[in-house]
């Protein structure tokens, strides 16, 4: 580890944060010094978004300590942060959808003259800072509601350059960006740089991260592997100390042909507002990675298979007969699952308990099937099945952790007796051990003959479980890849040109 | 390999957790120990069992806003509706008793478009239910004075009267027992079988999370939909055993809606939906009408007795809220 | 080009003023073939009174329907405030200023009480704001058999019968409060913050909005505006009055008003001055019905119909601009 | 919502009202006095009390069929200054017509003035639905329509006083009638003979009837009321008279359910009930009801010439009273403007006879054909459209 510059403008020390029990950051360091672009790299789930959470006072940390050019800080709320001079880019939008660009980008700090928000300089600085980001079409009056995903997130970006930070926090600043964006995004980072703020770069794109850093930490399981200067290493060895090999070797075995079946699901030259021409085939038996990055496409495939926003051309079928999935219930009714990416917001019903949670399902479409004591018996059942630990089936869910949360959401669909089965980062926040025994879980169901998608960003997962991998890009399939294929693989045809090029 | 563990814990039935039906049955305590000091008589199964036949309607509405509260809307026509049935009742029987059955059947109907409505109003169109519920009433009130001309017509008949007023007399143990406790105790076993079969709980799940209901296969707007008929159901049986109890008046429905919604609220049901229990609901709805009587019996001046109700209403729901953002 | 960029050019035309101009061109000519005359001076004026009483509350209702909160005590507070008004001055002109400031710091208080009920406490506004108007309601009616004190003459005369053509002074201060609060919504760090909370509390705090306090101020300032309502009404009656607030309906006709205007209950889109032209549009309705002498009760069920529809119309708008 | 309720309740005691004479309300505040069985209200003026009282015994002059027409203790005033031509525009500001008391009476004066419509050109009607604002409204947005008279019944005396000043000033002639209004410039103010007089009769009945030093229960409508309060302090002055025992005085909001279980509650906390008072007929039945359920004697009680409270009455056969606040009063106000209008001289106040019906002139009263609510002293059976107009 090189040493840290003398004059630091943000200092980490010894950084603790547990969840419900589950640790997510443990003894992390770190420091940004003025002028530096500091990349912090690692795996879903390595605790790299509770980390910029905490330095920008969205999390109190269990222990540790915070410094400012030196002095201690407590932040109690995000006001706080701000004020000690930390700003974020938020990798979710934090915008509100009714009100102006301008006033986005300068909620929580508008510009006031004599006591009153002056609106002319609100709109000109934010002219400015669209400008400053090569953003001209983008017009400081205009409601963010009617926005598109990229523009948005150049007015959360704005939003965060005009705290006048000085120390900038980016947590995957380019995930919904067009490519010409991630090209001004550069030109803005450097002239950041100029002005002497440190950054704070969160990134999966290790092409940014090598073009735009000086030094990286990789965290890897909430805990610090390295802090390396950027010269000084190369993709290689950053993708080493990021993934690690050893857990590759737990993930179950592949299927053999032997375990595969006839073409269950089809999906000819479909699409929607977000999709595009996508063709597919889903065997029984195995298991189909979905690469890509975030909005590329991925969940919104799963999402019009399940009938949530449906294929609007094209035509979906199911074991050779043409079928229309218009609505969950018809999905499910055709004996499709699908276990969501946000389990707080869509998986779970939290304060029910963990049987009434697993029981949704079939309460909502399979209730005639079987009587209602049988049903409760097969529930009971799966969960045992998948191994739940719960105080006991009453406990209400929002008290399990979340990959026990998952397992529960996982029996309510297997209750079903699905055919195929769509999951959407099935191991998102969930500590390892519970990772493993879902990755098992999700292999026994293919090897029983339910035909599996699933979309993983854990690039890792993605080639440890899947038979075959597609990627997704711009709503549309870049490319098929075998089981054998590398994460420089992936990742190629996730990115596109930008990385052919700069490669 | 580890399964799902069950621990019976003694606990599991009176569940402390929030939402459950404790903090409710300790308050019901606190006040019939009050009663009971001040008049050991009202504890007199005789009384007693007038006591809660006169309560009745009242419990019945609260359990009626439960399902449409634990789903996340809120029903502020039931007042109005309870109203509407009594005027309505009135003007149709018109004091002719073979007339009776029909109107019942009428006003159970009556009571279950309204809801529906409500429901569909609320779910299809997207009005928020405060706003939905909010122009039935006034809907409601105009159209009963309009119909009646400002004052009610007709009259009841005794045979309709007789669930809400009269009792089945010289019952042994109890001393008599009211039709309108009869009719409370089948809506109870009613209710509470539904709330524990599918609809119940999903019903339940649709108010703690739409999202994940949705994704689930829940028809929401159906759910919710049904919640509203229930509600508007409950508020036919109350007008029923409400005109019975007092007669024809334009004051029969009058802040019932508010005294549901309170009595929910006060059974640890919380506002916004997904949690709280249908029992907790009634039982609130009981503590609130015990809470009224023991001021009668303690002769609190009538006018300060908002002052009271409010005072205990904001102590109970802040202290189960900060209670449950504690944990 | 710069001119109208100063201009908040984002906020179109509310509907309802639309639905305002359509209810009063159709409203003169059924009138008219009735025979009468929907503005003459005399209708307008009482148009104007009428839409001034309940304006005052429904724009206090919209900063916190704004917030995402809800005000039900509204109308008992525009009792107390006519008493402590009426009261305080008994009739002398000297006490005018004192008397107005009592009532107003009476309903802030009443205001800081709802408002921190709301964020300390986290009670749900709705139970919240209903308890603290029960509290009142028990004061009031323990207290007061019937009208009591005697507005100072000066109020009476001024704000309570002074006028400018056919437009009471009353309105004109409506107006004003109007403007300010828009001012307040649009060119001050509260206004902004306020919108935002109501918007989404989350982003809003992530971007170091401090909600609580905000919430707080809204309740304060809603109750402000309907302790003016009652300094208000004291002037139009000459005396306090216990019953006055909850016999003009105000808590829900304030809402309905706040709805009708466009601002979503949930909190976080619309304004005041929708909310002006929702008032207008209920007293126009009160207007024309009066004139045709139509059933109260009637006039009631088209309320009842307009609100629905009103909403409706704005939550399919909301939906259609979702969707594209 | 409650609100709503409230205002249904305020204008079912609207029936209930008179005019709380020079107007205590008006200006003084008053403390705590309508709840307690202590102290008197500060309603009570004892000068008003008495001449209430003794317009009681008074002798009315005029047609003896006629008792809308009627007058206790004339002072006659000169009209000739309005007097015009006919036909006229009437104009009618009417405080609410939420209530049975009230619908019976409107409908009372509309058949007058059909009774009336060679005379009548045009009658304006406008309801300000129980809102004091409204009604202030309305009153001036009648000035601008060339009313030749102009009828009030304010919905509270003390607020709405300064309107009712500011038509007087617009020239033409003012009728107040059921409350007043503090202040002289009405031509006259019609109504009977007040809640003294309505608050005694029922008292004094129920006192004499009922064992001496036995239990009153009083049952009022809402508390605050300033002309329920009338009635209420002039039965406190019976009762103390009486030295009977008021062991309650309990607000029913007008509503028959609590009204029983409030009943119900005293009933069980005193063993016995000697008497009922009520300041508004109202939950009269709902009162008697109560004690039939409870399997309790009817006690003395009082309640008002609703047709409901009078059939129980006759049934059962109950030692009852009915004060009464006649609906005929609503003819009066027309056949005054008219009168004025042709610059006859008009008695100002206007004190209209306030019957008491009692066991003896009962069986006068009950009619069975008519509604339950329909009040038996609506004196509109000589009306054109009777009695399909009041069913």
């Amino acid at each position: 580890m090189p040493d840290p510059p003398p004059a630091s403008l943000l200092t980490l020390r010894g950084i603790r944060k547990s969840f419900l029990g589950v640790r997510v950051l443990d003894g992390v360091d770190l420091d940004v010094t003025p002028g530096e672009v500091h990349a912090v790299v690692g795996e879903n789930g390595a605790g790299k978004s509770t980390l910029m959470k905490i330095v920008s006072g969205g999390y109190a940390p269990d222990g540790g300590t915070v410094e400012v050019d030196g002095a201690p800080q407590v932040f109690r709320g995000p006001r706080d942060a701000q004020r000690a001079g930390i700003g974020i880019i938020h990798q979710e939008f934090n915008l509100l959808s009714d009100r102006t660009v301008a006033e986005n980008v300068h909620l929580g700090h508008e510009p006031v003259r004599r006591g009153l928000v002056d609106r002319r300089v609100m709109r000109e600085r934010t002219g400015q800072l669209l400008a400053s980001i090569g953003e001209t079409t983008l017009a400081p009056d205009a409601t963010v509601g009617g926005l598109g995903v990229a523009q948005q997130q150049v007015v959360e970006i704005a939003k965060a350059l005009a705290l006048d930070a000085r120390v900038l926090i980016m947590d995957e600043p380019t995930a919904a960006l067009a490519d010409h964006e991630v090209e001004l995004l550069y030109g803005l980072v450097r002239r950041l740089q100029q002005r002497g703020i440190g950054l704070l770069y969160v990134s999966h794109r290790l092409t940014e991260v090598f073009d735009l850093s000086g030094r990286i930490t990789v965290l890897k399981d909430g805990r610090r592997v390295t802090t390396v200067n950027t010269a000084d290493t190369n993709t290689d060895d950053l993708v080493r100390h990021m993934v690690g090999r050893e857990l590759s070797s737990y993930y179950p075995d592949r299927a053999t042909s032997d375990d595969l079946g006839p073409v269950r699901l089809a999906v000819r030259d479909a699409g929607n507002r977000k999709l595009h021409a996508v063709d597919l085939q889903l065997r029984a038996g195995e298991v189909l990675g979905v690469g890509g990055l975030q909005g590329s496409g991925r969940s919104a495939l799963a999402r019009a298979l399940f009938g949530v926003t449906p294929f609007t051309t094209g035509e979906v079928t199911l074991d050779g007969r043409p079928v229309r999935l218009r609505s969950p219930r018809s999905a499910m009714r055709a004996g499709i699952a699908y276990v969501t990416e946000d389990r707080k917001g869509e998986g779970i019903v939290p304060r029910q308990s963990v049987l009434d949670n697993a029981l949704l399902a079939t309460r909502a479409v399979g209730a005639a099937r079987s009587g209602r004591a049988a049903r409760t018996r097969r529930v009971r059942e799966l969960l045992a099945t998948v191994e739940v630990r719960a105080a006991g089936d009453d406990q209400e869910i929002r008290f399990l952790s979340g990959g026990n949360q998952q397992k529960v959401v996982l029996a309510r669909w297997l209750a079903l007796d699905p055919q195929v089965l769509l999951f959407d980062e099935p191991t998102r926040g969930i500590d390892v051990g519970a990772k493993s025994a879902i990755h098992d879980l999700v292999r026994r169901l293919a090897r029983d003959g339910a035909a599996v998608l699933m979309i993983s960003s854990d690039l890792p997962e993605l080639l440890g479980m899947s038979d075959r991998i597609v990627v997704m890009r711009d709503g549309r399939i870049a490319g098929e890849l075998p089981a054998d294929a590398t994460e420089e693989d992936v990742m190629t045809l996730a990115v596109g040109h930008v990385t052919e090029t700069d490669r | 390999m580890q399964i799902v563990q069950r621990r019976p814990l003694p606990l599991r039935r009176v569940r402390l957790r929030p939402g459950g039906v404790l903090p409710i049955l300790a308050i019901l305590a606190v006040l019939l120990v009050l009663v009971g000091i001040r008049q050991p008589s009202f504890l007199d199964p005789p009384s007693l069992m007038s006591f809660l036949g006169r309560s009745a309607p009242v419990i019945l509405l609260a359990a009626g806003q439960y399902f449409v509260i634990v789903s996340g809307e809120f029903d502020l026509s039931v007042g109005s509706l309870v109203t509407a049935q009594v005027v309505v009742a009135a003007r149709l029987i018109d004091s002719d008793p073979a007339r009776t059955w029909p109107v019942v059947l009428l006003l159970l109907a009556f009571g279950a478009l309204v809801g529906l409505v409500n429901g569909l109003i609320t779910t299809r169109l997207r009005v928020p239910s405060f706003i939905t519920t909010l122009g039935m009433f006034l809907i409601l009130v105009g159209a009963v004075y309009l119909w009646s001309d400002g004052a009610p017509k007709g009259g009841l008949s005794e045979e309709f009267r007789r669930f809400g007023r009269r009792a089945i007399e010289d019952v042994p143990l109890l001393g008599r027992v009211p039709y309108a406790l009869l009719v409370l105790v089948v809506v109870a076993v009613l209710a509470v079988a539904l709330m524990r079969s599918d609809f119940g709980r999903t019903l339940v799940a649709v108010g703690d999370n739409p999202r994940t209901a949705q994704l689930s296969g829940v028809r929401v707007w159906r759910t919710r939909t049904v919640a509203f008929i229930l509600s508007g159901l409950a508020a036919a049986v109350a007008a029923i055993l409400l005109g019975g109890y007092s007669g024809v008046s334009f004051q029969a429905g009058a802040g019932l809606e508010f005294g549901a919604i309170t009595a929910v609220v006060l059974g640890g049901v919380a506002l916004g939906g997904g949690r709280g229990s249908v029992v907790g609901a009634m039982l609130g709805a009981l503590t609130l009408e015990l809470l009224f009587a023991l001021m009668n019996f303690y002769g609190v001046s009538g006018a300060l007795r908002s002052t009271v109700q409010g005072a205990i209403i904001l102590l109970a729901v802040a202290v189960s809220a900060t209670r449950s953002s504690s944990r | 080009m710069s001119v109208l960029t100063l201009l908040p050019v984002r906020r179109r035309v509310p509907g309802v003023f639309v639905a305002l101009t359509l209810t009063l061109a159709i409203g003169w000519l059924v009138v008219l073939v009735d025979g009468g005359q929907l503005f003459n001076q005399s209708t307008t004026v009482s148009l104007l009174h009428v839409a001034a009483g309940l304006g005052f509350v429904a724009v206090g209702q919209t900063l916190v329907i704004l917030g995402g909160s809800l005000d039900l005590s509204v109308a008992y507070v525009i009792s107390l405030s006519t008493l402590v008004a009426a009261e305080t001055m008994n009739g002398s002109d000297g006490a005018l200023l004192p008397a107005v400031g009592l009532a107003l710091a009476v309903s802030a208080g009443v205001g800081l009480f709802n408002g921190l009920l709301v964020t300390r406490l986290r009670i749900n506004a709705f139970i919240a704001t209903l308890g603290v108007g029960l509290l009142l309601k028990g004061y009031l009616d323990s207290n007061y058999d019937g009208p009591a004190g005697a507005t100072s003459p000066g109020l009476v005369q001024s704000l309570g019968y002074q006028r400018v053509g056919p437009v009471p002074l009353s309105f004109l201060l409506l107006l004003a409060v109007t403007g300010a609060a828009w001012f307040v919504l649009s060119r001050t760090r509260f206004g902004h913050h306020l919108v935002a909370v109501g918007g989404d509390p989350e982003v809003a705090r992530l971007s170091g909005v401090r909600n609580d306090r905000v919430l707080v101020a809204a309740h304060v300032l809603c109750s402000l505006c309907a302790g003016l309502a009652g300094v208000y009404l004291a002037s139009r009656l000459g005396s306090g009055a216990p019953r006055v607030g909850t016999e003009g309906l105000y808590d829900l006709e304030s809402i309905a008003a706040v709805v009708i205007g466009g601002t979503a209950l949930a909190g976080g889109r619309g304004g005041v001055v929708g909310t002006v032209g929702g008032v207008l549009l209920l007293a126009s309705i009160d207007a024309i019905f009066n004139q045709l002498e139509v059933d109260a009760f009637f006039k009631q069920v088209i309320r009842g119909v307009i609100i629905i529809a009103a909403v409706a119309v704005y939550a399919r708008r909301a939906l259609r601009k979702a969707a594209s | 919502m409650a609100a709503l309720a409230a205002v249904t309740l305020l204008s079912l005691t609207a029936c209930a009202t008179d005019e709380p004479g020079a107007g205590p309300s008006g200006g003084s505040s008053s403390s705590a006095a309508g709840s307690g069985t202590g102290e008197q209200s500060k309603f009570f003026v004892q000068a008003d009390y008495d001449a209430e009282l003794a317009l009681l015994g008074a002798t009315p002059t005029g047609p003896a069929d006629k008792p809308w027409e009627q007058m206790l203790n004339p002072t006659m005033v000169d009209t000739a200054t309005f007097r015009k031509a006919g036909p006229h525009k009437i104009c009618f500001s009417n405080a609410a017509l939420n209530n049975p008391w009230r619908q019976v009476g409107f409908k009372t004066m509309q058949a007058e003035v059909e009774a009336q419509k060679s005379r009548i050109k045009e009658f304006v009607h406008v309801d300000a639905e129980g809102k004091d604002q409204k009604q202030i409204a309305d009153i001036n947005d009648l000035l601008g329509k060339g009313c030749d008279a102009l009828i009030v019944s304010p919905n509270t005396t003390a607020t709405l006083t300064p309107a009712v000043e500011a038509a007087c000033k617009a020239g033409l002639p003012v009728i107040v009638f059921d409350r007043g209004v503090n202040t002289k410039c009405p031509v006259t103010f019609i109504n009977p003979i007040g809640g003294y007089g309505f608050g005694h009769a029922g008292a004094e009945f129920v006192s004499q009837k009922m064992k001496p030093g036995g239990k009153v229960l009083a049952l009022r409508i809402l508390p605050g009321v300033d002309v329920l309060e009338t009635r209420w302090s002039a039965a406190k002055v019976a009762f103390d008279k009486a030295k009977v025992d008021v062991v309650g005085v309990e607000f029913t909001d007008g509503d028959p359910a609590k009204t029983k279980k409030i009943v119900d509650d005293y009933l069980q906390r005193y063993g016995t009930i000697d008497g009922v008072w009520m300041d508004a007929g109202a939950v009269a039945v709902a009162a008697v009801e109560a004690f039939q359920d409870a399997g309790k004697p009817v006690p003395p009680i009082n309640g008002e010439d609703q047709l409901d409270f009078l059939k129980v009455w006759k049934d059962k056969n109950l030692t009852a009273i009915a004060p009464t606040y006649p609906t005929y009063q609503w003819r009066t106000p027309i056949i005054a403007a008219l009168r004025i209008l042709d610059g006859q001289q008009v008695p100002s106040p206007w004190k209209l006879p306030q019957p008491t019906i009692t066991q003896d002139n009962l069986d006068r009263y009950l009619d069975a054909d008519m509604p339950p609510l329909h009040y038996a002293m609506c004196g509109c059976t000589d009306l054109p459209g009777y009695p399909q107009r009041w069913k």
